[in-house]
């Protein structure tokens, strides 16, 4: 028994010594990422960037006066505990908007939770679920899956071909896109052969690639988040696969290309303008914006800037924008994302409208390549 | 009548024949032994009977019923029970509370019954328990019911052991060297304790090491060696027979090396 | 009576608790409170297969998915399109259907959160049933590799199946209604009642263990865990035992589960991962092996520190370090360390004599 | 399907098998010398190869190797010393979860040293698109760097324990401890040997295999996963029964892609684990008679 | 050459040797007999590092040895040959026999060929089955492999903890025209038996071990004719004596 009383003890303590301090001259916004576990590649850099934007602002004197303060919760992509941070941000603290989650599942998951809280959400996740159909207080900054499927089948269209195999990872990512391949090859005309799922951890696919070439496909497109998607490329050309490789906006980030080495040499892919920031003309309205975003991180954290830190650099900055348009209360706040129209952010030019709570649209992609270890635009 | 038949009982580990083509019976009310030179193949064959074992060939019948596949478990259902050679008491358990672990055959509360705290429960509880208690007073150790039982002397807990075997109400007792490792007075407590087991209707099956309990408290005697059976006999012709005066009590001629 | 006196004390710290939050304005610590709730259930059951059974299971998150997937499956599955057919119209008939409304204005057909329930610990139990006959059959480190692979094929099957929303898991959920609006939901209106509704499973569920524990079942169970061989000896069937143990066990992880998809609104395979498994192992460990309060105290407070975020990124970290010191100094749990217990560990556990024959072996 | 691919998935196969059968080999080497399986086996393969990496950043590829394994080898010692030797009898539950432990302390600990990245060591010979044509087949020549590797590193170990004083002092202490004692065997420092042993091998693997499987701070479970099915395979405790084990095993996974979505070749390897266990815990290779010498 | 002097030992919090003094002269065969459970066998590992005491002394070679680890122990040059034949099954026979040089350090790594070739000299069956996995031996080789790998290091105290036990009578007696000609070689023997009347027969003093106290001791002849002996391990003169 002693040992019960203990425990109470214990649990009270804990408790009701940590007392949420309330301070009404700052803005809280908090975010749920994976900083750590399975999804921390999206996670650690949307931390980092953050972190930095919120430091930068705070330096300049806040929005309108008001400092940001920032709540980091790391979920390390379990639901569970990103239902109990949302409620935890939403009701104890108070905050103002969430940033996050960082995976589709864990956003699905407190979808509605923000939505009965009345508490603005911009989500970094991919999956088009989460803004279709669209829920009055959720929005997410990562390009639609089907603006990237299209660009693919435009591309092969152009190209000539007709037969593809598909392979994904099994993440969120990679079944969201999976169906949307799925759903739009026939509008191309485009005939998927065979479409497959592997591991997110696998470390060789050559048995999967085997199976590919196979099938005689014409090209193949590789839809994950995940280190195997250099795997793919390498095994691909190990077998002597020699067809083109497409990859998904998830190749976003300059260690893949690393990683494949010489394999990644031709891939295709969509992306947002991020990585190829010094390419484009000078004229074009996004390069300040991501000159500025690159050098910084880059300068900051000593490591390749990738469009994942991206994606939480246009969910502040939107948040933002809207604050300075719309003071501090919430409701308008909303209603001003909601209206928000040719915000310039690194994943594209961001037309919100209550029917579209993505406000990007097919040209925020373009199709990049990899030449000489670096990602350029295919068309240069 | 014979209670226990065992029949061509044959058992090896790899290539080794621990027990080779044995074969005896257990007369009801008797107490019959077991003895041989250590490695004969007596613990093995205690733990064959007991179900421990499963013989690779031969017959074990208890009351006419082939047993030879039974798990020990069920076999100890059955009524016949048995003690171990290096004394196997539950730990972190009293006295009582091991006894009474004897008596578990006789419970029919399960799972549910138990979560649920069916009536039934509280009296079985109570039976248990007296029964527990009744095997004590035999044995001669209730004042120690509530003791942690490993906290015994080494004699006490054999006590334990013997009262939990009896807590069974079995049949049949299997005791295997049930004098090891007590003193003289132990040793002759025990002997005394072992044939009163026996006026109360038990047989028993006993092996041991100590010849002067043996010849003093058997009626019969089975010789063990190498995994065979070599006499089966009263303890008297046991005691002249040539074989097992060779192979079991020494070699008068090894002196001359 | 003496033995449920932690019955009552335990009932007095629920309320406790629950008047000292709302007094202080602070009531939302219920949320983590409640979600701890379920994950106690989970790790009682796996303390009593661990500490009374002694079989250790690495892939317990398995039954709790179990549990919390079949149930969210069954409840969010929408039934509509199969309203003309004749099994609709039966479980129509019988009033097993629930008709709702989903986030979006769409009208939804799903089976009742009862029928559900009923199902997924059939579900679990019958699996566990199966999977118990041949792994309790092997010991040590055989065991231990049996449990996890059960524990890894369940998490594949989850990620890998589209009904189960791969990667994404299953959201929306619907709560689980007992009476008008009263029920296991995520809603924050209710929380005050779900945390009782937690607290109170946990609760009863602790009545029943402790009933078992004190009993024949019990005793036996104690035996087997103590000397495998000498309960042979008296009748205990220990295959049979342990086996009932493990789907009991099994059982009330895939209840917990049920109850926190329904809290949570959703589940995803974060809850059938490895890590899962080896943090509830860690739990009982802590807790003290064969100890159900120990167990009860530990799961409370870690869990719930865990769900509040106080270990950020540490958290992994943490659970491992538990196990480690928790095995290398404090074999019994931290909390089952007292004064007597130092005392007696000073003086090393009795084996018995070795001395003597080793025939037949 | 056609001659070709069977031989390309065979290949496969191979490839993935002799991986895993490292991997079971160093959990045998210690399983052999102190009853436990070490559940943090997979993170020696990470710790190698990612020092290996951290050192080929300023020398050559081989002396960081050499140096990654040294290095390794003696975590492994020191993880013995200081979470292993002292424990008096501890039951195997305990060992299984102090190495469980152990192995998710590692695992963070690479995590906040290496951060989330996924690094790698470049090609032994070749690059990335480099391949080899035998028969009707293209392999990477990495994948002949680690069929080689793996195979000299079996032959030498088998060499140590047959006929070295030192290993034949490690195999009695396998045998039979209490006999090694009584043949003035000191069988701690063996144990601790048999970690060190265990860590390099591990090191060793970890660094051939990474220009192809790549790098991560969470690379460990996985593949301890599969070692120790691997082992269970071939019957544990024998390091030739392991590399045929981890051979059948990874063609049956290969193959495995075949008929089904490969999302389940986890859950298929496991489930022929399983099987196994029921049917034939003394694994493929190991007899039964072995088996019952060990006790659990 | 050994002096034990009031040693008290066991295991856990179970005491099995309560208060045993004896000595070992050198060239002498001790004989220790006691019923199962007496003690003998822990005894013997209590003295050979196995088991630490937990109080008393153990003196081998004017050295205090008590507490000493068994691998030190058998380096000083007093080995056991432990109970039930523990050899290295799944090692061949010369294998055992080059592990049983070990505690002789790298001097002996030199000479061992000539080691082995002085023991199988011995154990003649032991050379035919040189190549052998000791596990597939007969019961009697083990025991003589056993033996033999002792002699390895070149003992000058050799303890035998049952000998005879599970052998075949010829077998024992072969054994024990070893142990006769081991003493004649010079070796010191201290043997626990249960076969009492053939260890007896070839010892010069012998022991009685009863529940961890030693009860009688004296010259082998003395033992052989002492009729609580008798009765108790000789299975003499029965009934008549027991006093119920």
């Amino acid at each position: 028994m002693r040992v019960i009383s203990r425990v109470f003890l214990l649990l009270f303590l804990t408790v009701f010594l940590v007392t949420p301090v309330m301070a009404s001259d700052t803005i809280k916004i908090g975010a749920i990422l994976s900083v750590t576990g399975p999804a921390s590649f999206l996670g650690a850099p949307e931390a980092n960037t953050l972190k930095m934007l919120v430091d930068e602002i705070n330096s300049k004197g806040g929005i309108k006066g008001k400092k940001i303060e920032l709540i980091i919760k790391d979920s390390s992509a379990s639901p569970e505990k990103a239902i109990s941070f949302a409620k935890q941000l939403i009701e104890e603290e108070r905050v103002f908007a969430i940033i996050g989650p960082s995976t589709s599942g864990e956003t699905l998951k407190i979808k509605s939770i923000c939505e009965k809280g009345r508490t603005i959400c911009i989500s970094c996740a991919a999956a088009e679920r989460i803004v279709n159909p669209v829920a009055r207080y959720v929005f997410k900054t990562p390009q639609k899956d089907s603006f990237a499927a299209r660009k693919i089948f435009m591309q092969m269209k152009k190209m000539g071909i007709k037969r593809i195999g598909v392979v994904v990872g099994n993440t969120g990512f990679g079944k969201a896109g999976k169906a949307q391949l799925e759903k739009l090859a026939p509008e191309y005309g485009i005939d998927i052969v065979i479409s497959e799922v592997y591991d997110k951890r696998a470390t060789d696919l050559t048995a999967l690639v085997t199976k590919l070439k196979a099938k005689g496909v014409e090209a193949v497109v590789n839809w994950s988040i995940v280190p195997a998607q250099s795997i793919i490329a390498k095994n691909m050309r190990q077998i002597g696969f020699n067809v083109p490789l497409f990859q998904s906006h998830g190749f976003g980030n300059i260690k893949y290309v690393r990683a494949a080495g010489a394999a990644a040499e031709g891939i295709i892919f969509p992306a947002g303008r991020l990585l190829v920031a010094e390419e484009l003309p000078d004229n074009h309205p996004q390069k300040p914006v991501l000159l500025k975003y690159k050098r910084d991180y880059e300068a900051r954290y000593k490591e390749e800037v990738s469009t994942f830190g991206g994606h939480a650099y246009d969910a502040l900055m939107i948040l933002v924008e809207a604050i300075k348009k719309a003071g501090t209360d919430r409701e308008k706040v909303r209603d001003a994302i909601e209206n928000l129209k040719g915000f310039v952010g690194t994943g594209g030019i961001f037309n919100f409208s209550p029917k579209d709570h993505n406000g990007l649209d097919i040209d925020s992609f373009e199709m990049l390549t990899v030449r000489n270890g670096k990602f350029v635009l295919l068309e240069k | 009548m014979e209670i226990l038949r065992v029949d061509n009982l044959s058992k090896s580990f790899g290539g080794l024949k621990a027990i080779n083509n044995v074969s005896f019976g257990l007369r009801k009310g008797a107490i019959k032994a077991v003895i041989g030179p250590n490695g004969a193949g007596k613990t093995t064959l205690f733990n064959l009977i007991s179900g421990f074992l499963r013989p690779d060939s031969g017959s074990i019948l208890f009351k006419e019923q082939e047993i030879r596949d039974y798990d020990a478990h069920r076999i100890a259902r059955l009524g016949i029970s048995r003690t171990f050679q290096h004394i196997r008491l539950f730990p972190g358990m009293t006295v009582i509370e091991n006894v009474m672990m004897g008596r578990h055959r006789f419970g029919r509360t399960g799972f549910l019954g138990s979560m649920l705290n069916l009536p039934r429960k509280k009296r079985e509880e109570r039976e248990t328990r007296d029964g527990a208690m009744e095997a004590l007073r035999f044995v001669g150790i209730e004042e120690l019911a509530h003791r942690d039982a490993l906290e015994l002397s080494y004699g006490q807990q054999r006590l334990v052991e013997l009262a939990r075997a009896l807590a069974l109400e079995p049949e049949i007792l299997l005791l295997d060297e049930p004098a090891a490792g007590l003193n003289m007075r132990e040793t002759a407590e025990m002997g005394q304790l072992i044939q009163r087991i026996r006026d109360r209707g038990i047989t028993v099956l006993i092996v041991e090491h100590d010849m002067s309990l043996i010849m003093k408290i058997s009626e019969e005697i089975v010789v063990l060696s190498y995994g065979e059976k070599i006499a089966e006999d009263v303890p008297l012709a046991i005691q002249k027979n040539e074989e097992v005066i060779r192979i079991y009590l020494g070699e008068e001629d090894a002196q001359d090396h | 009576m003496r033995k449920y006196l932690g019955i009552a004390f335990l009932l007095m710290g629920i309320v406790a608790i629950q008047l000292v939050a709302s007094f202080t304005d602070s009531v939302y610590y219920l949320t983590q409170l409640t979600m701890a709730g379920y994950y106690t259930m989970a790790v009682l059951g796996l303390a009593l297969l661990m500490g009374y059974a002694g079989q250790i299971s690495l892939g317990h998150a398995g039954f709790f998915a179990i549990g919390g997937y079949s149930s969210a499956v069954l409840t969010t599955y929408n039934l509509l399109p199969y309203r003309d057919g004749l099994f609709y119209r039966l479980l129509e008939a019988l009033q097993l259907l629930q008709k709702r409304e989903d986030l979006y204005g769409d009208t939804i057909v799903n089976l009742h959160p009862v029928v559900a329930m009923v199902v997924a610990l059939l579900l679990s139990a019958l699996i566990a049933y199966v999977i118990g006959i041949p792994v309790l059959k092997l010991k040590g480190h055989y065991l231990a590799m049996a449990t996890l692979g059960f524990g890894i094929i369940v998490y594949r099957v989850v990620l890998g199946t589209a009904l189960f929303g791969e990667a994404d898991g299953i959201s929306d959920v619907p709560p689980f209604r007992f009476y008008g609006d009263l029920g296991i939901s995520g809603d924050m209106d209710l929380r005050v009642e779900n945390y009782y509704i937690a607290w109170i499973s946990v609760l009863l569920i602790m009545v029943l263990f402790i009933n078992l524990l004190d009993s024949r079942v019990g005793r036996a169970l104690r035996a087997i865990h103590g000397a495998e061989d000498a309960s042979r000896a008296v009748g205990i069937d220990t295959g049979d035992y342990k086996l009932k143990t493990f789907v009991l066990s099994a059982v009330v992880a895939a209840l917990a589960g049920v109850g926190l998809t329904h809290f949570n609104g959703g589940i995803g395979p974060s809850e059938a991962s490895v890590m899962k498994s080896v943090r509830y192992v860690a739990i009982v460990a802590a807790g003290g092996m064969a100890s159900l309060w120990g167990t009860m105290v530990m799961s409370t407070f870690l869990n719930f520190m865990s769900l509040r975020g106080y270990f950020g990124s540490y958290d992994d970290a943490l659970f491992g370090g538990i196990l480690i010191l928790i095995m290398l100094f404090a074999p019994e749990g931290i909390l089952s360390i007292s004064f007597r217990r130092a005392w007696k560990r000073l003086i090393p556990r009795t084996e018995r004599v070795r001395d003597g024959d080793t025939e037949g072996r | 399907m056609g001659v070709e691919l069977f031989l390309q998935y065979i290949a496969a196969g191979v490839t993935y098998g002799i991986i895993y059968a490292i991997v079971a080999i160093g959990f045998n080497i210690i399983y052999n010398t102190t009853g436990i399986i070490n559940f943090a086996q997979g993170e020696f393969v990470m710790l190698g190869s990612m020092i290996a990496i951290s050192l080929h950043g300023v020398m050559p590829l081989l002396p960081s190797i050499v140096l990654a394994s040294v290095v390794t080898m003696f975590i492994g010692a020191l993880i013995e010393v200081l979470f292993i030797r002292w424990l008096k009898s501890p039951t195997v539950l305990r060992m299984i979860i102090i190495t469980i432990g152990l192995s998710i302390l590692i695992r963070e600990l690479a995590l906040s040293i290496w951060g989330e990245g996924v690094r790698a060591l470049p090609y032994f010979t070749g690059n990335e698109v480099s391949s080899v044509e035998i028969g009707m087949i293209r392999i990477s020549p990495q994948v002949l760097w680690v069929v080689g590797v793996c195979l000299f590193m079996v032959a030498v170990l088998q060499g140590f324990f047959h006929f070295t004083l030192l290993g034949r002092k490690m195999r009695a202490c396998a045998a039979n401890p209490v006999a090694a004692r009584l043949c003035g065997i000191n069988t701690k420092n063996m144990v601790t040997l048999s970690f060190m042993l265990s860590a390099l091998i591990g090191a060793v693997a970890g660094c051939v295999v990474s220009p192809i499987t790549y790098s991560q701070y969470n690379m460990g479970t996985g593949l301890a996963i599969k070692g120790f099915t691997v082992a269970i395979l071939g019957g544990l405790g024998n390091s030739l029964a392991a590399l045929g084990g981890g051979i059948v095993l990874g063609i049956l996974e290969s193959f495995s892609v075949w008929f089904m979505p490969s999302a389940y070749k986890d859950a298929i390897s496991i489930a022929i684990l399983l099987v196994i266990l029921f049917v034939r815990p003394s694994g493929l290779f190991g007899s039964k008679e072995r088996m019952a010498l060990k006790e659990f | 050459m050994l002096r034990i002097i009031n040693l008290e030992s066991g295991y856990g919090s179970l005491r099995v040797i309560r208060g045993v003094s004896l000595h070992v002269n050198p060239g002498e065969i001790v004989t220790i007999i006691g019923a199962n459970g007496a003690g003998k066998t822990t005894l013997l590992n209590t003295i050979s590092g196995l088991i630490r005491a937990t109080s008393g002394r153990i003196i081998f070679d004017s050295r205090d040895v008590t507490g000493l680890a068994a691998e030190k122990v058998v380096s000083l040059g007093c080995v056991l040959v432990p109970e039930g034949r523990q050899v290295f099954s799944t090692m061949t026979v010369k294998e055992n026999l080059l592990l049983g040089a070990c505690p002789r350090g790298k001097r002996a790594a030199g000479r061992a060929d000539k080691d082995i070739e002085r023991v199988y000299n011995i154990f003649p069956r032991l050379r035919e089955r040189h190549n052998q996995l000791a596990g597939t031996l007969s019961g009697g080789e083990q025991q003589m492999l056993a033996i033999a790998r002792a002699l390895m290091s070149d003992p000058r105290l050799i303890m035998m903890d049952e000998p005879s036990m599970g052998l075949a009578p010829v077998i024992v007696r072969e054994i024990f025209g070893i142990i006769s000609r081991l003493r004649r070689e010079g070796k010191t023997l201290l043997l626990v038996e249960q076969n009492a009347r053939m260890a007896l027969g070839i010892s010069d003093r012998g022991y009685v071990l009863e529940t961890g106290r030693i009860v009688l001791q004296g010259p082998s002849e003395d033992l052989l004719q002492n009729r609580d002996v008798q009765r108790a391990y000789l299975g003499r003169d029965l009934d008549a004596e027991i006093r119920l």
